[in-house]
């Protein structure tokens, strides 16, 4: 799955949310999205879905690849047959993403009986080995339950047996351990990574936890303020970070920066859409800003595998810093 | 042919002895037959009773009744009905009828269709009382298998006889194939509807959904008139509108509206009948200063209807001491003609001085404040008797039972009383003229009009005739399509 | 569920107690004697004292209140002061038209509602959702007593094409009962109409922006599966439970309706007692409403629990 | 070329957003039927406040010879049953019936917000008291029970007005306490105990304020169902007292001319409608505006 | 009772929803079941436990916003478990709360400067108006946040402003305790770090003792000294930061530690993680609560409540019968392996962003 150049802004606001974004993720391949809190990991998820709402939205750039199919995202959007099918995503809220008034048989049944047209009793088949394959034990029981008899990690599981259940291509997965414990984190990360062994599916993971990325993760996006500034195989980016968002990510992690008493920060916050900074969008909290910064840095190669959206990468090699 | 008539609103208990509406006379119109009834002209003539005859001394009354009669239920109607019949009317706790037949003291049966009646004193009043409810005759045995509840399923000898009853949606009236005089009856049922809301009841006319209708509003009139399906009858009533004061009821009695009658006759002056008649019923009552429309025979034609005067009002405020004028406050029924009527009246008497407050209360509430003296003076109307004492007695002497304004005047009394006595017509024609010159004088009530009992009816309904009382009697009365 | 009935149940019973004492004592403070008004014009003193006896209006109110509370609980509220008529008997006969009036004015209602609430909440936004919106609202502010001349004025009176007013028993003439019931069950419609067209309307864009919807949309389900199959299945829990209450306060609720078009209901039953002062027939009927009201509100927490498979469990 | 930055402790975000107050405002600005419905309501308050000082006759003066006219250049709405002019009456009773609105909910409120947010937050047996009673008024029908409490103040306009409130008591009492109930839960007034508020300040400082919001949506619309409350009961006869006018008892004399003068029920029945339209629509723009999970 | 010991819980228990009563049968949640632990003057105490486990209990009860079923807690010596009126008055000065939620926790409808302002007026209602403004601002200023921004109200400000807002009215009544219940959870990285620094700043100039509840395990890690393991109503280990995190002895501290994201890549050990979830603390398992999901669960451990004991030397304490003879897990190696390039990035980052000065490099400036 490839998407290029997505530029997207919703109806009223001054500038676009998510920036011209390009994310591939290739058979096999596991790609993570890290970024703070609102800064469009969701929204271009929902775009690539085809899920955002249609009157407030306004597209104007984007192509979108999956498979052999071209779309142009300014035009058109994933047709449903798609989604659920090819193209499959899961949610941060287990706990809501489940419909309450329907048992779980009938949720899983739904979608493949969408896409394959197949009877109900072998959707119910189907189900049941899903269910089984993301290690929940008892499947014939817990088809005829509700989503509340379940618990969260529970719920999860059952919402990747029904994003697996026509065997898509591409998983999108949104944040799907944020809301868990780490113990059940670290089960669903394995099931995932279990899966993705077994079936070769392409799977993108949003997530803000950089441990999660490491974890699980082939290539890594890093996302600020609705663009990607940098991206790459997971340990160029984690050993060599470019762009100093990464940096200061990486160093206000605690255990993970420079050891001391004090973190480092990320100084100020992330500027609101309404007052969006021209050029690079990090300029107001980067400590290297200057002018030039006020031009757009293009997204460039810096190594093999590893691009990074700053006009002072490498930063050695531009910047020195005196106490 | 069921006959649909719409009634203003739901009869109340359908036993004649406790029965109290205006409209649930009008059911027992069709229902029960009286031992009298009267002619559009007031004249007493014979129903279920052939003949009577008074003894000399008034004391006694001896009737011969109709063969051949026999109430809804098979039972034979006759003397001993008769006496049972008066009897319950005056012995049952819940009879509203032992006031008007008080002066019976006993019956005796002389013969299976001959009864006597004996009295305590002449009394001139008790045939008018036996052309209404008190007349009913209901079945004996009925009523005594039903006692109270005999209204449930009341059981008379009329034209009609009850089939059903849903109570504020109909009550449903059967032709009695065993009628006396069913050769006069033409429809098979009758079904009184209330319909309280006028123009509802004259929409429903107009769409057929009914055949006739009781009190059209006056205003209706015209777009009554102008309907070719709609035939329009009336006939001035029996009663009156005034306003009543507070003379000596208690506290509230002593103002100066109670106490200066120059101040009553001022307000009196200061209304204009005729407009106030033309301006809220479209002219189509009747005004009136007596408690009788002019139109009755007990009318004294030497005290005609003064027209409006605002000077003399004045004058007379003046002469009492308030020549400023003065606050009145009147309390009158929370519905749409007494307020119409009262708004107007408070106009006029501001021009002369008058500042009528209104306070309009339920009439339940208004009710028991006037007969608890709690007012000052009050909107209230009169539905009429066919007898003249009925409509002057109870209001004006001194143990009158409704004399709300506690009006009391020894000559007054004694006039009254001699009329209910008096052995002659010409005779109680006097005795009321002279005491209207008291009472106009006094002014305890201020008469203000005679309302004009309106019926519409569906032109196919032929033989209608308009009676004072308001009934709707349905003999003679024919269908064509 | 049951214990939760249970429960509620046993909360109810203090609420009816202290109905009955609010629906007495108020009938007691009422102004106006009511033997004035059924003793006749003339109002005869032995007359008055004699039914007074009767009606043990002469015992200390407590004394009466405890004597009505006894005969209640055996299913006795006395006899209409006015007809005589025993009030079970009068409310039963009631009962029925009521019911028949409440129905149809709730069909016109769901049928308008439901559908303009999904309608409205689907396009939000919108010119449909917008113009739904003043519709709904408009129905709310029209009173109905107003509405209901207007109607008899237009259709029965100027176009003659339905009864002005009356009824007939369904049992009598199915097609002229529903004519008759056609105007103001639809006077009555609108406004409940216009309620639950707001309230389907907020519980569906509630239920609109779920988590799970988005999901449904993510399986590939057409929008129609989604709206009609996910979305209104969850909405329709706050609805079926406003229809239960919405109904249980058509029944007592109709009053001026019931006045103009003559319908002889509960309302038309009740606002005649209180005006004629037929203390047992009041008194009966705002019981007998009352009760019923928060039986229909037990009813609608039983449907929620029913609706709620969340709940169903426990 | 060097450039130099220095940084001190935090920088701060230097963006403001508008108030709550502009925000509110802003977001019930943009919402177009909330406007509509505002001058509405302003419109006739203006009206029913303007009433001695606008040129027109006197409401109750009676003119015998203009019974019933249809609306002419004189009388631009036409005359009532005994000629009186239908717009003077109209326009002052608007007063009566936006009065009895407002009386009647802020009687309403007066009493049923404190007992609500007393129930809510103390709980218990004081809880128990309180939500038996409102459900018993809850229970009794809205009209039946105005219709009585007015017969029994007797028929006045200010006793419909309080009628009309007790009546709507139990509304306010529900929601208040509803609301506490869910406030009280709210870290920040946990926050207040925390920090050692005591509880009357807590009630004053953190429940009412926030208690407030809906009350207000509450009370528009309740005063759009007192002013038809109040016209119903007028219509019974139970509300404004003659010759004062107000739209109920307006309607209630004009029903019996709907043949003869329509005008007579048309203005006041429009004025209904469209006052409680204003009322509604300002009710719901105002929900929609102090909606916290749209801000 | 040590000498230095300022918070003391002695056997706390809360159970939710007993007085509901007939015919309700909610179920008794067992929140807090149990649970003794001390907090040292000066330390940071961090109690870290899966969700749901009874954290925010404990910290309500320890900060008497809660009553306990049964057990005392006692503030400076004092129990406080009962206190009322004035007494709990004082309390409230001397011991102060942060919330989890800065969008939550702070009344949206008030000023910062009241807000802030709130807790002088009632602990020290002598001071005059200006004096508490200034005193307001003086505060605004210790959290990093400005004077002017007193008369702002709370959406106006981001997630970690908002919490500085909430430290800050803890601050002002001048306690000496400070409970914070996930002060850090809700925010993004990069401000979490503000704020955990600013805690640790303080914590360090006013000498304030902190106890800290998270879940996330490296913040835990960074800020505290000792720290708490909760599961399921009780505290399963407690002992010093380092000693936990390097010598896990209760099986579920190490499943906890085992399951944490290794940023060294995909974790070998998968099998040291816990399979299961959390049983409802409504219905808690007989014995140690632990057992359903403990690797090592024997008989004893369904039927007998292991109670803390001393393990080794008493700093250090574990509720498991079998954690001596536990077989030792080499515990997973959190020191993060950085490649050279990148410690020499953080460096840069972090002499820059801590006031160094910056110079750019003219002749490669173009890229
Ligand atoms: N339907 C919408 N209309 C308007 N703005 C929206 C909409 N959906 C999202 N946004 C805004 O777009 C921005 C990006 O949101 P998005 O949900 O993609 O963030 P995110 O990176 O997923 O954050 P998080 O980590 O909190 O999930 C946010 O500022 C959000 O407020
Ligand atoms: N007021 C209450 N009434 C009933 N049960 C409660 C109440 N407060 C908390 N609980 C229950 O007590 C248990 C412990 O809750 P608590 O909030 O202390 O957990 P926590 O460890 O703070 O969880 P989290 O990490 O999710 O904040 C939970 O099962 C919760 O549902
Ligand atoms: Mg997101
Ligand atoms: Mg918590």
């Amino acid at each position: 799955m490839t998407l290029t150049d997505l530029a997207l802004r919703f109806r009223g606001q001054p500038a676009d949310v998510v920036d011209r974004v390009s994310l591939a993720v290739k058979s096999g391949e596991v790609l993570c999205v890290v970024g703070e809190s609102g800064c469009g990991k969701s929204v271009t998820a929902m775009a690539l879905m085809g899920l955002l709402p249609q009157q407030n939205t306004v597209i104007s750039s984007g192509h979108l690849t999956v498979g052999h199919t071209d779309l142009d995202l300014t035009r058109e959007s994933l047709p449903p047959s798609a989604r659920g099918n090819r193209v499959a995503m899961i949610f941060q809220e287990p706990m809501t993403s489940l419909n309450p008034a329907f048992r779980i048989g009938n949720q899983i049944c739904e979608t493949i009986i969408r896409h394959t047209g197949t009877n109900s009793a072998n959707a119910r088949a189907h189900a049941k080995e899903m269910l089984q394959r993301v290690g929940i034990a008892n499947p014939s029981q817990r088809l005829r339950e509700y989503p509340h008899q379940l618990s969260g990690g529970m719920r999860q599981r059952v919402m990747i047996a029904m994003a697996l259940a026509n065997n898509p291509q591409v998983l999108i997965a949104d944040e799907p351990t944020t809301a868990l414990d780490v113990t059940i984190q670290a089960q669903i990360l394995d099931l995932i990574r279990d899966l993705r062994d077994e079936t070769g599916m392409s799977t993108i993971m949003i997530t803000h936890d950089l441990g999660v990325v490491a974890e699980i993760a082939d290539r890594v996006a890093v996302m600020y303020a609705g663009q990607v500034v940098e991206q790459g195989a997971v340990r160029d980016v984690f050993d060599n970070p470019q762009h100093p968002y990464t940096i200061g990510l990486m160093s206000a992690m605690p255990g993970l920066g420079l050891e001391g008493k004090r973190l480092a920060i990320i100084p100020g916050t992330v500027p609101t859409i309404s007052n969006m900074p021209k050029g690079c969008r990090f300029r107001t909290r980067c400590a290297f800003a200057t002018s030039t910064c006020q031009e757009r840095p293009k997204l460039r190669k810096i190594a093999p595998h590893h691009d990074t959206a700053c006009h002072f990468a490498p930063l050695e090699a531009h910047i020195e810093v005196s106490q | 042919k069921d006959l649909r008539i719409a009634l203003q609103s739901d009869a109340d208990v359908l036993d004649p002895d406790q029965s109290r509406t205006f409209v649930g006379r009008i059911v027992y119109a069709s229902l029960c037959d009286k031992l009298v009834d009267i002619t559009p002209d007031l004249e007493i003539i014979p129903q279920l009773a052939t003949s009577w005859s008074t003894s000399e001394d008034g004391t006694a009354i001896t009737m011969q009744l109709r063969e051949g009669v026999v109430f809804h239920d098979g039972t034979p109607f006759n003397a001993e009905a008769v006496a049972a019949n008066i009897e319950r009317s005056q012995t049952m706790d819940e009879s509203r009828r032992k006031s008007e037949l008080a002066s019976i003291t006993s019956t005796e049966v002389t013969g299976d269709y001959e009864i006597v009646l004996n009295l305590a004193g002449p009394d001139a009043t008790l045939m008018a009382q036996l052309a209404d409810r008190a007349g009913m005759m209901v079945s004996p045995t009925a009523a005594a298998a039903a006692g109270v509840d005999f209204g449930l399923n009341p059981v008379c000898s009329g034209a009609f006889s009850f089939s059903e009853r849903v109570a504020q949606d109909k009550i449903v009236l059967t032709k009695f194939a065993d009628y006396w005089n069913a050769d006069a009856i033409h429809f098979d049922s009758v079904t009184f509807l209330p319909i309280p809301d006028t123009t509802v009841r004259l929409a429903n006319l107009q769409a057929s959904d009914i055949d006739m209708l009781e009190r059209l509003n006056a205003t209706d009139l015209t777009q009554a008139n102008n309907d070719p399906d709609i035939i329009v009858d009336s006939a001035v009533s029996l009663g009156y509108q005034a306003i009543t004061f507070n003379i000596n009821n208690g506290p509230s009695g002593d103002n100066p509206w109670g106490n200066d009658k120059r101040l009553r006759q001022a307000l009196s002056y200061s209304i204009d009948r005729e407009a106030l008649n033309q301006v809220v019923f479209e002219g189509a009552f009747a005004p009136g200063n007596q408690p009788f429309p002019s139109t009755s025979p007990w009318y004294n034609q030497s005290l005609p209807l003064e027209a409006r005067d605002v000077e003399k009002s004045k004058a007379l405020l003046a002469e009492a001491g308030f020549a400023d004028g003065l606050e009145l406050e009147v309390q009158v029924p929370n519905s749409t003609e007494p307020l119409a009527v009262m708004q107007v009246v408070q106009a006029m008497a501001a021009e002369a001085g008058i500042d009528i407050k209104l306070t309009s209360k339920e009439f339940a509430t208004l009710l028991a404040d006037q007969s608890a003296g709690d007012y000052t003076a009050s909107q209230i109307g009169w539905s009429g008797r066919v007898d003249p004492d009925g409509n002057n007695h109870p209001f004006v002497t001194t143990n009158g039972g409704i004399n709300d304004s506690k009006y009391s005047d020894p000559k007054m009394d004694e006039l009254m009383d001699a009329a209910r006595v008096a052995g002659s017509t010409e005779e109680r024609k006097a005795l009321y003229d002279e005491a209207m010159t008291i009472l106009l004088d006094d002014l305890n009530r201020v008469f203000l009009y005679h309302v004009n009992w309106i019926w519409a009816y569906n032109s196919n309904m032929k033989g209608f005739t308009p009676y004072p009382d308001g009934m709707i009697r349905l003999e003679n009365v024919t269908w064509e399509e | 569920m049951l214990a939760f009935l249970l429960r509620r149940i046993l909360i109810a019973i203090p609420t009816i107690v202290i109905i009955s004492i609010m629906v007495f004592g108020l009938q007691h403070l009422l102004p106006g004697d009511p033997l004035l008004v059924l003793a006749g014009e003339e109002r005869d003193p032995a007359v008055l004292e004699a039914l007074r006896e009767k009606y043990r209006l002469n015992d200390p109110i407590p004394l009466q209140y405890l004597a009505w509370v006894g005969n209640a609980l055996q299913g006795d509220l006395g006899v209409s002061l006015r007809t005589n008529q025993p009030v079970t008997e009068l409310m039963a006969q009631k009962l029925p038209v009521t019911i028949q009036l409440a129905l149809m004015s709730m069909i016109f209602a769901l049928v308008i509602g439901i559908p303009a609430g999904i309608l409205s909440a689907a396009k939000k936004g919108t010119a449909t959702d917008y113009v739904a919106n003043v519709v709904a609202l408009s129905g709310l502010s029209i009173p109905n007593f107003w509405l209901g001349i207007m109607l008899i004025l237009l259709v029965s009176v100027k176009w003659q094409l339905l009864p002005a007013s009356g009824y007939v028993p369904p049992s009598e003439d199915l097609w002229q009962s529903i004519r008759t019931m056609l105007m103001p069950s639809f006077v009555l419609g609108t406004a409940l109409a216009a309620t639950l067209m707001r309230h389907t309307r907020s519980a569906m864009i509630g239920v609109l922006s779920a988590d799970y919807v988005r999901t449904a949309r993510a399986k590939g389900l057409s929008e129609r599966v989604v709206i009609l199959k996910h979305a209104l299945r969850n909405a329709l829990t706050p609805i079926v439970t406003l229809t239960a209450l919405l109904f249980g306060e058509l029944v007592a609720g109709a009053v001026l309706t019931e006045q103009i078009f003559t319908i002889p209901g509960f309302g038309k039953l009740v606002v005649d007692a209180v005006f004629n002062r037929d203390y047992a027939v009041v008194q009966g009927i705002v019981l007998v409403t009352a009760v019923g009201f928060i039986f229909m509100n037990l009813f609608a927490d039983a449907m929620y629990f029913v609706l709620n498979p969340r709940l169903r469990g426990q | 070329m060097t450039q130099t930055a220095t940084n001190t402790t935090v920088p701060v975000d230097p963006v403001l957003e508008a108030r709550p107050e502009n925000r509110v405002w802003k977001k019930f600005r943009s919402h177009k039927s909330a406007m509509v419905g505002g001058a509405l309501v302003v419109f006739f308050i203006l009206i029913a406040l303007a009433a001695p000082i606008i040129p027109i006759p006197d409401p109750a003066a009676t003119d015998w010879g203009a019974v019933r006219k249809a609306p002419s250049w004189d009388h631009w709405m036409g005359t009532d049953e005994i000629g009186r002019d239908v717009m003077a009456r109209l326009i002052w009773g608007a007063q009566a019936s936006l009065a009895a609105g407002v009386v009647s909910v802020g009687i309403a409120v007066l009493f049923g917000v404190p007992l609500g947010i007393v129930a809510g937050y103390f709980g218990g047996w004081t809880d128990a008291v309180i939500s038996r009673c409102t459900e018993a008024l809850l229970a009794v029908p809205f009209l039946i029970l105005a219709i009585a409490l007015a017969a029994f103040l007797g028929p006045s306009l200010s006793n419909a007005m309080i009628a009309i409130g007790i009546s709507a008591t139990p509304i306010f009492i529900r929601l208040a306490r509803g609301q506490v109930l869910s406030i009280k839960e709210e870290d920040y007034v946990e926050s207040a105990r925390a920090v050692g508020l005591p509880t009357p300040k807590v009630l004053s400082r953190y429940i009412f304020p926030n208690v407030l919001p809906p009350i207000l949506v509450q009370a528009t619309l309740t005063i759009a169902t007192a002013i038809i409350a109040e016209a119903s009961l007028s219509f019974l006869g139970l509300g404004q007292q003659p010759p004062a006018p107000s739209w109920g008892s307006m309607l209630n004399t004009a029903k019996n001319f709907l043949n003869q003068a329509p005008w007579m029920a048309m203005w006041p029945g429009l004025s209904i409608f469209f006052v409680v339209l204003g009322f509604n629509l300002l009710g719901d723009g105002l929900r929609d505006a102090l909606d916290p999970r749209e801000h | 009772m040590m000498p230095d010991t300022i918070l003391e819980a002695i056997d706390v228990t809360k159970h939710f929803g007993k007085d509901a009563g007939w015919p309700s049968r909610a179920p008794v949640v067992q929140a807090v079941d149990g649970v003794s632990l001390q907090v040292r003057r000066g330390e940071t105490l961090a109690i870290v436990g899966e969700s749901g486990c009874g954290k925010s209990t404990l910290a309500r009860l320890l900060m008497r916003l809660l009553t306990p079923t049964s057990g005392e807690v006692l503030f400076d010596g004092r129990q406080i478990s009962k206190s009322r009126g004035d007494e709990l008055r004082a309390l409230r000065r001397d011991m102060q709360f942060i919330f989890q939620d800065p969008f939550s926790s702070l009344n949206p409808r008030m000023t910062v400067a009241r807000l802030v302002g709130e807790p002088l007026e009632i602990h020290a209602p002598d001071l005059s108006a200006s004096d508490r403004r200034a005193k307001v601002a003086e505060l605004l200023q210790q959290v990093g946040l400005r004077r002017e921004h007193a008369d702002r109200y709370p959406h106006e400000f981001s997630g970690g402003q908002r919490q500085r807002i909430g430290i800050a009215r803890a601050l002002a009544s001048g306690p000496r305790l400070i409970i914070g219940d996930e002060p850090v959870s809700a925010l993004d990285v990069s401000v979490q770090a503000q704020v955990i620094n600013l805690l640790g700043d303080l914590s360090r100039d006013l000498g304030l003792t902190l106890v800290i509840i998270a879940h996330d395990l490296g913040v835990i890690r960074h800020m505290s000294d000792r720290v708490a393991v909760m599961y399921l109503g009780r505290i399963v280990e407690i002992g010093k930061t380092e000693d936990v995190f390097s010598d896990p002895k209760h099986p579920y501290t190490q499943a906890l530690l085992a399951a944490i994201p290794s940023m060294n890549g995909p974790t070998a050990d998968h099998a040291a993680t816990v399979h299961g979830e959390m049983p409802s603390p409504s219905d808690p398992p007989p014995g140690c609560r632990f057992h359903t999901r403990c690797p090592h669960a024997q008989d004893l451990c369904k039927i007998q409540t292991p109670h803390l004991s001393a393990a080794q030397e008493t700093s250090h304490q574990v509720a498991c019968h079998f954690a001596d003879a536990l077989q030792r897990r080499i515990p997973p190696s959190n020191a993060t392996q950085k490649s050279k390039t990148a410690e020499a990035r953080f460096a840069l980052y972090r002499a820059a962003t801590e006031g160094g000065t910056i110079a750019h490099n003219t002749q490669q400036d173009q890229p």
